[in-house]
């Protein structure tokens, strides 16, 4: 599909870096303020289906896009069950165990693992979701050529 | 609390039967795009603050998926031919509907009523919470410590969508 | 009380807009908009009058907060939402290529 | 022994995350590495099973075990009957995707094909695993969804239609069943299985009960494709690939549908007898609708379809008997013989009906047609695929030396000593129809004359397919020394006490 007009782009230009950025405040943030993982994700993926819509997929070469977003999402989502499963090995030896030390609420490194499945399921669900999105286009674009 | 939440609702079901009937399939997608905001400001004031962000931003997503295919089709709905038969649908329709509700009012009738929810399993989940787990928002302390397992399901959930979505959309499907 | 009402007319709505609709989309808009509807019934088990959201300040010591487990489920019931409708949608377009309309009873007798 | 539980659930994910990311690089890297994995999980069910104890063993999930005597985090609950369901799973699993690795070179996207199905064999291990509410329903969505993508796999016509329709009537089931959850929620406010069997509170006609169970009916009901709910079921199985559909018929729609049903309405509820009347009364309406159904098809994977419907009517039923049983007190003895013949023929309906997936796989494979009038004389042609179904079909209509026949006449004796005599005949004539169709089949397929010379070159299967159909036939017959009370001891004993005592369940997790 064809890209937007010039104002549009130029606007998403500058705005689909803060919504990045913002998207991943809230996936590190997840244990201190409201959001987490599942929430930053979403974002993350809409700030990169605004630059699709904006600038249209003609620029982008969709194959390698989508095999990239699909690459990483399975990585993702791999080191989470494998993070699960290092708590069999560590810690009390049961599974999905927070292993690591709590350290004190509020601060930025304190609740042991939930800040790094944070960051994994974050990626995982952009990866989902930005998988769902191309793998649309792409076929929108096949199939009417 | 329980007026506020009523009137909301009460938008929302409106929303919902103009998406159902609508003649245009993109007015449609927007009417349910009423009933899915109306649900972040039901979140906001019932103090869901997690829930408000994901659903704005979920709703969206749908909505642009949405008009995506809609617009990638036909966007007039099949015209119903509002006949005889279609009136005596909606009479069985609405009268299976009210005795429904009516089942429904008497199964919640002794439960308890909006706001006065009292704990017990999410007990152990408020109080102490943030010396177990470390984690300031409760929510997030449920999610990935409490219920870990269950957020696990959730992910593989989402990654099998995805995947289905992959495969369903692929050109060829015999060599 | 009226909360709750209101929130299962909107499933029934919902339900009633699964059952008679013939348009794929129209079918996929209510099954989204039945899944809202118990959404919003599973918060509203969990609140509590005065409760004040689930993020913990250390300082304030006592407040009593809104059920967090709830909003837990309907965390993961949005995302489920969320597949559910993407996979709904991937099938639609791909019948609407196919068959050219979006029509349930056309697609079944033309089926063949 | 019990660090094995969760790895029933991570196994198989991991394999499917590694089968996408390696996949790509190592080319054949799939075609061993899932296989390998499931062996491995048959080989931990096999395990497990021999271990199973008489207490149901409890796995705190993260470690958070009871906070003042309240069950606070998942758990996973691994007990006889759980066990049983277990090996069914990971039999049929393993031998459905040994006959898919020649099977599904027809395909593209052959990656994505072996990844969905790793993804519903973890999906189908969280649910029998699971003794938690929410997570039950989690895990069966994993499940569920993965299976709406395999139906539709060969993405044609007939198949995303019937997808379609599959998806809109599983996504209606799960709002229903996390309908029901919220309102058990709302009651009891807990979500562990023990826990809210000893906080349901409400006699037996109690409205909040009542329509509790009819919400819970009609889900799971739907999952498991009885009577009035199995629109979806004959066009999702008949347009699914063959190893496909042998795992749905075979395992999903027990796993996902039956199973839950039952460890809901055994473990959690007290009996009432209106519910047991409705479980009765729908399984016998889809044992009779099913075989009738099945009669008139002439699409071979219809047929199995509409009579994979009937033999569940013949499960629910024996269930349904049980359960009147059970609420009125009396006749304990048939009460135990109805759940023997219910869980014994369970575990058959998954080996016979998915041997008769593979072989109707095996016949498509070859005539690329599924109609049986334009099949004939095959039974020189393909032996191995003639015989094995041969012996399908005997078992699963109930001809003496094979399985099928002991699990139903011990469903029968049950009804007569229950005094369910019109219950007995229907199962009776319902079988005599059953060997109607299955004979059909057999003429129709395999011994009638070859119509066109073009039948006389075709060839047997590869070896993969044949091979699978082979130990299926095995089992089929192996299974019929399970009427030996001896052996039953052994194997069905400990399913039928998890049932029969159900407070044996949350005693070791409450201590009520």
């Amino acid at each position: 599909m064809e890209g937007m007009s010039v104002i549009i782009k130029k606007v998403t230009q500058l705005l689909a870096g803060l919504i990045f950025v913002y998207g991943i405040y809230i996936i590190l943030h997840g244990h201190l303020t409201p959001g987490g993982g599942f929430a930053g994700g979403v974002i993350i993926a809409g700030a990169f289906i605004l630059l699709i819509l904006a600038f249209g997929s003609s620029e982008l070469n969709l194959k390698t896009e989508v095999s990239g977003s699909s690459g990483t999402e399975s990585l993702a989502i791999l080191l989470v069950v494998i993070l699960a499963l290092m708590s069999l090995l560590l810690g009390a030896k049961v599974f999905i165990v927070n292993f690591l030390p709590k350290g004190l609420p509020g601060e930025l490194l304190s609740a042991g693992v939930i800040p790094l499945y944070n960051l994994f399921v974050g990626v995982e669900v952009a990866g989902a979701i930005l998988t769902i999105f191309l793998a649309l286009v792409i076929f929108k674009e096949e199939s009417s050529t | 609390m329980d007026l506020t939440i009523s009137m909301i609702l009460v938008f929302m079901i409106a929303g919902a039967l103009f998406a159902i009937h609508a003649k245009d399939l993109l007015s449609a997608v927007v009417a349910m795009g009423i009933v899915g905001y109306g649900l972040v400001i039901c979140f906001l004031l019932l103090k869901a603050p997690d829930l408000a962000i994901v659903q704005i931003v979920v709703e969206t997503i749908t909505l642009v998926i949405m008009v995506a295919v809609v617009l990638d089709s036909s966007r007039n709905e099949i015209e119903a031919t509002f006949d005889r038969r279609s009136i005596l649908q909606m009479v069985t329709g609405f009268i299976v509907f009210a005795g429904l509700l009516y089942f429904f009012l008497l199964a919640i009738e002794n439960l308890d009523s909006l706001g006065s929810h009292t704990l017990r399993m999410s007990e152990a989940y408020v109080n102490g919470a943030v010396e177990k787990t470390g984690s300031v928002n409760l929510v997030t302390g449920v999610i990935f410590d409490f219920r870990a397992y269950d957020t696990l399901g959730e992910a593989v959930i989402l990654y099998t969508a995805a995947l289905g979505v992959l495969t369903l959309l692929r050109l060829k499907g015999k060599k | 009380m009226t909360a709750y009402i209101l929130t299962f007319i909107l499933f029934l709505v919902g339900l009633y807009g699964v059952i008679t609709r013939r348009n794929l989309i129209k079918i996929a808009i209510s099954l989204s908009i039945m899944e809202f509807s118990i959404f919003l019934l599973l918060v509203l088990i969990g609140f509590i009058d005065g409760g004040s959201a689930p993020i913990v300040d250390p300082e304030k010591a006592g407040t009593l907060y809104v059920d967090p487990l709830p909003q837990a489920m309907v965390l993961t019931a949005i995302v489920i939402g969320l597949a559910t409708t993407a996979m709904l949608m991937a099938i639609a377009i791909r019948l609407y290529r196919k068959y050219k309309t979006f029509d349930i009873r056309e697609i079944k007798n033309l089926r063949g | 022994m019990n660090a094995l539980i969760p790895l029933f659930v991570a196994l198989p994910l991991i394999a499917a995350f590694l089968v996408m990311i390696l996949g790509k690089l190592v080319s054949k890297f799939h075609r061993f590495f899932t296989p390998l994995v499931l062996l491995i999980l048959l080989a931990m069910a096999i395990y497990e099973f021999s271990m199973a104890g008489m207490a149901p063993i409890i796995y705190t999930m993260g470690g958070w075990s009871t906070l003042g005597g309240i069950p606070v985090g998942i758990y996973l609950v691994l007990d006889g009957f759980s066990v049983l369901m277990l090996c069914i799973i990971n039999l049929v699993g393993f031998i459905a995707l040994f006959y898919s690795l020649s099977y599904m070179k027809q395909y593209t996207a052959e990656r994505n094909y072996y990844a969905l199905f790793c993804l519903i064999i973890a999906g189908m291990n969280g649910v029998v695993l699971s003794g938690d509410l929410f997570n039950l329903f989690v895990f069966m969505e994993v499940s569920v969804i993965s299976s709406y993508a395999l139906v539709a796999f060969g993405v044609g016509k007939t198949e995303l239609e019937a997808s379609f329709k599959y998806q809109v009537l599983g996504v209606l089931a799960s709002m229903l069943i996390l309908l029901a959850i919220g309102l058990i929620y709302w009651q009891t406010k807990t979500l562990n299985i023990a826990d809210v069997k000893t906080l349901l509170k409400g006699g037996a006609g109690d409205p909040f009960l009542v329509f509790i169970q009819v919400l819970l009916i009609s889900g799971f009901g739907l999952k498991a494709a009885i009577v009035p709910f199995h629109a979806w079921l004959p066009d999702a199985h008949s347009s699914a690939p063959s190893p496909i559909s042998a795992m749905l018929s075979g395992v999903l729609i027990k796993a996902v549908g039956i199973y839950v049903l039952i460890r809901l309405f055994f473990n959690m509820f007290a009996f009432s007898h209106e519910i047991a009347v409705i479980f009765t009364v729908l399984g016998t309406l889809s044992m009779v609708a099913g075989a009738l159904l099945a009669l008139m098809q002439w699409d071979l994977k219809r047929l199995l379809a509409y009579s994979s419907i009937s033999q569940i009517g013949y499960v629910v039923m024996a269930f349904g008997m049980a359960m009147v049983l059970l609420s009125s007190g009396t006749n304990q003895g048939a009460a135990v013989l109805a759940v023997t013949g219910a869980v014994y023929h369970l575990v058959n309906h998954a080996v016979f009906k998915g041997l008769l997936f593979l072989n109707a796989g095996a016949l498509e494979h070859r005539l690329e047609t599924r109609d049986l009038r334009k099949m004939g004389g095959l039974s020189t042609a393909m032996p191995i695929t003639s015989s094995t179904s041969l012996m399908a079909s005997m078992s699963i209509s109930g001809i003496p030396p094979f399985n099928g026949f002991f699990s139903k006449l011990i469903i029968i004796i049950a009804a007569i000593q229950g005094h369910f005599y019109l219950l007995a005949t229907l199962a009776i004539v319902v079988s005599i129809i059953t060997l109607g169709y299955f004979l059909k089949f057999q003429r129709y397929a395999f011994f009638n004359k070859p119509l066109e010379k073009a039948l006389q070159k075709i060839r047997e299967v590869p070896f993969s397919m044949s091979f699978s159909m082979l130990v299926l036939a095995v089992l089929c017959f192996a299974l019929s020394l399970l009427a030996f009370p001896a052996i039953s001891n052994e194997v069905l004993r400990p399913a039928i006490d998890v049932l029969m005592q159900s407070d044996l369940y949350s005693i070791t997790i409450t201590g009520l």
